[in-house]
């Protein structure tokens, strides 16, 4: 995929593996890898609890996307922030939130992240540094870049991550604030997760430019396109974005062309992809990918992967349990939280 | 009302709004539609549906998410000779909006000193009730309904969404429709072919002696539900459909208050400075004022945005016990 | 009210904001400064003036002309640890900026259960007066009036403006300030130093037992100048500044008007649901009801945009004589 | 200046002439030095009655800029479409406007364009095909794409000329409608008024690039940054957008670099301009530069300008008796046209 990013990370001689496997410990290599499935298993937990009637409303699954939640969030850390999307249960998960205050927020319990106010559209959890799914497309992005003016203003090291999707990039929002991230040399990462359309409506209907990263070039920011669904090709541009934020020189542009398996959300008919197409992209899922890649340089073998499906399974299972076991908010208190006390 | 025939068909009410759609675009090549989603996907809650197969996408337009750049075009082409009815997904997104709804749509033709009109239709589907949390839930009709130079409507039978939705794309100035998402579903007679409801027309549903509840949109319906109660244990309610926020039809209002001595406001959007307030104000400064028996009371939403939890859902909007509640309360008082 | 220092010194409301603003950051290093051209050119109505010299521009944020953003931005802000004050240089053109203001910063407490808080204030000039027409000289108070999770206020004299601005900014929530255009030039006492107005408290800044008038910002003053004249005819007016628009001060209003036993609500915004329909509405709701001896009126802008003409700018607000004419009719009045 | 336009206009062999003046007839460019007169001393004359109390609030001139405006309105017919802003009096003049309806505007009389409630913030004249000033920057924008959607629904070989300045560009609506009128290929020109500041704040320290046409890759289109004090200059490249607009290829980006002589508006310090900027910037006036051009390719001679510029006196001198002598709306309807009868 093109790269206008003036900075790659240039193998150690003789090390021919991809970035993330030079870059990283086997040990957050596995973990990463089980971020993934945790992501995978937790929406199809969520899938399987709203067809129970479990939870109530619509949400937006991104299951085929779980190597951009993971990859950005790789070498972040909880003081490092992130704003998420409409599509946000992985950001969520992969900035280390536990799935069963996400389970008890999408079945509207007291023990959700949210007391069950919010739902599935504005999960967060912001002891970890996540600032909240939105369920506004865009809105997101000038938070994100407010986030940013304080980390500077508090002279922290921290940088934020801001995800937003392909639909996202024509909101004018995206271009107030790439421009306020520019001018201001904002230490912020806008990580756009292009999985061609914005509900039915594809980047080549909506959109002006073949690759939203091309949108870069009206920033004077590095713009870069990767492949999605390879959480190394993520993880290292988001790497070499983050350290140009860490450095105080300014914002980047990471665009991650990837996929989502299911409908938009729960009312979507698919009158707008052909089956072909969808198939095309399940056998490029970054899971089975990541799996291959850990197999081949020797991190995990069969019996290492079934241990942490293993492990995930038994997380979900509680996270499940635990929330369903979890008090509804008390109706008197609907009006609370409005202000602070 | 024009050629409507009045054979029993029902519809749905976003069936009915897509057949006024239909019948516009037939009767008037001027007249198109774009928004979100809007063509194949069918629109977020079906109401465009197959028109895109039948109008093709020239007329059924599909826009990038760009709420404030989709109405500013629909308000570019309305000044410029068509009549275009601009869908938000959700009427929450319309904020993204309101520069070009109340600086340009709402104002041009004044500021112009009459030397232009902005014959445009825009549709909000507002509401709570799905579930969907406190960014696609709000009601937020008030805010327009303030703005001079904006008609602003909501239907709450498919008959009315759809005559109300033909009425607004032939007038000549911007036209707002707040439409009710969980109304989408419900079904009600339709007549075939062309017909209009008028604009700034409210409409007595139930008539009745003891008290007046004014409702609008899906309250109407519950209105009606709490005065099927009421007349059980002998209240009999006049209800009345508000149906315009702008104008409001101060006459028909202050009627039934002036026969009833009564007077509930029944609405979703917050209570305070939502449509009620303006209901309770324009009586209480009006010749009803001294027929009176009673204070004017509100129910509306409350002082909360909409939570996602059914519960908590439920518990911030008025129900049906709500209403009757309110009415008793009315009824035992005597000045 | 603390640590106010009682001396006579008078100060324009623009500048009473500005040393409002000049002691929080001296006070708080949290606390940040944004808008359009508040740097250098110290603001389109002088008011940052010559601050950004004093704290730098690091302190004193020139944005792009991005109001969306630029709103977003200060909610980013204070979600992390700051506490941005955000001036929009007309409240017009906060239109533009809705979707951050209502979507985001009034409900991210709510809609995360708690876990944040977003304390950020925003300034919005408003008001007609300058000639600049129907862009430029909106009321539109009644809008976020309209929204739970913010709170709004008008301060109406230099001394509020300050106390207020500086409880807005201690507040851990969203506050909007309304500031009238034509009022930043006016003077009045102000003390020096630090001292703060609580946020949704009305005052009671004329006592009178024929009549109660509240009115909002500017419309004090009128009402004020209104009551002198009518004194002379032994009409003895009680004049309550509106102040906050939410929350709004239920007490203040309803102890008035049992006492005075009729009500006028003056108030710049259009009147269809502008900030008097709530208060006439919450009167008309109230224990109060029962000592009404008139209808409850209402002085609002008129239901035009407005115009650029200066007579015709005039003749769409509400002015002093409107204010006698209507107290006349309603004290005229008997039950 | 830099061009990233596909095409110019070559000149006609042994024809080294500016493009305006192998374009156009004498007669043609007679009247647009003549319409630029018209426009500088209209503003003058606006000037000095806000002197004299003649007018009322605020107001935005546009001396040292004419080029710019009647070099985008040169070959534009009465029904191709323009949006104007803040500071459109040229736009307006140059698109056919009669200064004596605009001066009775100005002076809020019932004859004046917007019937007095509109003053020169909102000054238009639709029958001209001008659509309008604007009090909202970027507001004309997204209008401008809906006029084009119009041109191209109703078939018309018209097109839309969307003016804007430098500070709009940083709107969220510029985005939004330059990634429309591309993505539906609609026949409308942007042209930017680059007068390098946006009230006090310098394109520098607003944008992140260092020319707004540098933008016109992130919308596909071309992007053009022309020497905004030639008229020449500005009427080739929006003859090349209005060429390629007509053929139906889509929307262009023209950036003409120019400056105010005045201060934003009536209530400037000028805090943030140097006054050698200011002379430097004076020095290189449009007007004059226009003249000498016209005299050197033989087209004027000192008699010939001195003729037209009496013929503008007249006619601003008859404007501003015009309206004057008109009378003001009525007070009881100040409701008026509020919607139509
Ligand atoms: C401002 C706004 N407009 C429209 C919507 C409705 N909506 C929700 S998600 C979505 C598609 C977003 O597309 P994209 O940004 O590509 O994200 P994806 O869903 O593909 O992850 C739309 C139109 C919304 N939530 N907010
Ligand atoms: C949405 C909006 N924001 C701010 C303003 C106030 N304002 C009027 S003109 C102006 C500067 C515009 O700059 P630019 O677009 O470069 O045009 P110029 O004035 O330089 O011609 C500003 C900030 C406005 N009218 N509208
Ligand atoms: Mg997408
Ligand atoms: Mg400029």
């Amino acid at each position: 995929m093109s790269s206008t990013a003036a900075e790659t990370i240039a193998p150690l001689s003789g090390d021919n593996r991809p970035f993330a496997f030079r870059q990283f410990s086997p040990e957050t290599l596995k973990t990463a890898l089980r971020q993934m499935y945790l992501i995978r298993r937790f929406e199809e937990g969520a899938e399987e609890s709203y067809m129970r009637g479990l939870i109530h409303g619509t949400m937006h699954l991104s299951i085929g996307q779980e190597a951009s939640a993971v990859g950005s969030c790789l070498a972040l850390s909880d003081t490092d922030q992130i704003t998420s999307t409409h599509r946000g249960h992985g950001h969520c998960i992969a900035k280390g939130a536990e799935v069963g205050r996400m389970f008890a927020e999408f079945f509207g319990k007291e023990t959700g992240y949210c007391r069950g106010r919010g739902g599935s559209m504005h999960i967060a959890d912001v002891t970890k540094g996540n600032l909240g799914a939105n369920g506004i497309v865009g809105g997101g992005l000038p938070i994100a870049v407010g986030a940013a003016l304080s980390m500077k203003m508090q002279k922290r090291k921290d940088v934020v991550v801001c995800f937003f999707g392909d639909g996202a990039n024509n909101e004018g929002a995206f271009h107030e604030s790439l421009n306020m991230a520019a001018i201001w040399k904002l230490p912020v990462i806008f990580v756009c997760e292009n999985n061609k359309y914005g509900m039915s409506v594809s980047t080549e209907r909506s959109t002006a430019v073949a690759n939203i990263a091309e949108r870069a070039v009206a920033y004077a920011m590095p713009g870069v396109t990767v492949d999605g669904n390879s959480i190394s090709a993520v993880a290292e541009a988001v790497h070499v974005a983050t350290k140009r934020a860490r450095a105080g020189e300014g914002p980047s542009l990471v665009e991650c062309k990837t996929y989502r398996h299911r409908g938009h959300s729960k009312s979507d008919r698919n009158r707008y992809r052909t089956k072909e197409e969808i198939a095309e992209w399940v056998a490029k899922d970054p899971i089975g990918r990541f799996e291959t890649e850990l197999k081949d340089y020797g991190i995990l073998d069969e019996a290492g992967i079934a241990a942490i499906r293993d492990s995930v399974e038994t997380e979900i299972a509680n996270g499940i349990e635990f929330a369903k076991a979890s008090p509804m908010p008390d109706p008197s208190e609907a009006t609370r939280y409005v202000y602070s006390d | 009302m024009s050629e409507a025939k009045t054979a029993g068909r029902e519809l749905s009410y976003a069936q009915a709004i897509q057949e006024a759609i239909a019948i516009a675009m037939e009767r008037d090549e001027r007249v198109f539609l774009m928004g979100e989603d809007v063509g194949v996907y069918g629109g977020a809650f079906q109401v465009t549906g197959d028109l895109v197969h039948r109008f093709g996408d020239d007329r059924i337009i599909d826009t990038p998410i760009a709420e404030l750049g989709g109405a500013g075009v629909a308000v570019g082409a309305a000044l410029t000779g068509m009549r275009p009815i601009y869908e938000f997904q959700f009427s929450d997104f319309a904020t993204l909006a309101m520069e070009q709804i109340v600086n340009q749509a709402a104002k041009l033709r004044f500021m112009l000193g009459g030397a232009v009109s902005v014959p445009l239709v825009m549709r909000f589907p507002a509401g709570s009730g799905t579930g969907a949390a406190a960014q696609h839930s709000q009601s937020l009709e008030a805010w327009l309904g303030h703005v001079p130079g904006l008609k602003v409507l909501q239907p709450a039978t498919p008959y009315d969404a759809k005559g109300m939705l033909l009425a607004a794309i032939e007038d000549p100035d911007p036209v707002m429709i707040y439409e009710h998402k969980i109304l989408y579903k419900m079904k009600g007679e339709v007549p075939e072919g062309h017909y209009t409801v008028p604009i700034g027309k409210a409409l007595v549903r139930r008539e009745g002696p003891d008290a007046t509840v004014v409702a609008s949109s899906i309250m109407v319906h519950k209105a009606l539900d709490a005065a099927e109660k009421l007349a059980e244990e002998g209240i009999d309610l006049e209800v009345v459909d508000l149906r315009s926020v702008r104008p409001m039809d101060r006459e028909t209002i202050i009627r039934s208050v002036m026969k009833t001595g009564r007077l509930v406001c029944v609405y979703e959007g917050v209570k305070t400075l939502g449509v009620g307030a303006e209901i309770s104000a324009m009586v209480a400064e009006s010749e009803a004022f001294d027929y009176l028996d009673a204070p004017i009371l509100r129910l509306g939403g409350a002082e909360a945005p909409i939570p996602y939890n059914p519960e908590l859902e439920k518990a911030v909007v008025p129900q049906v016990p709500d209403i009757i509640a309110a009415v008793r309360q009315l009824v035992r008082k005597e000045r």
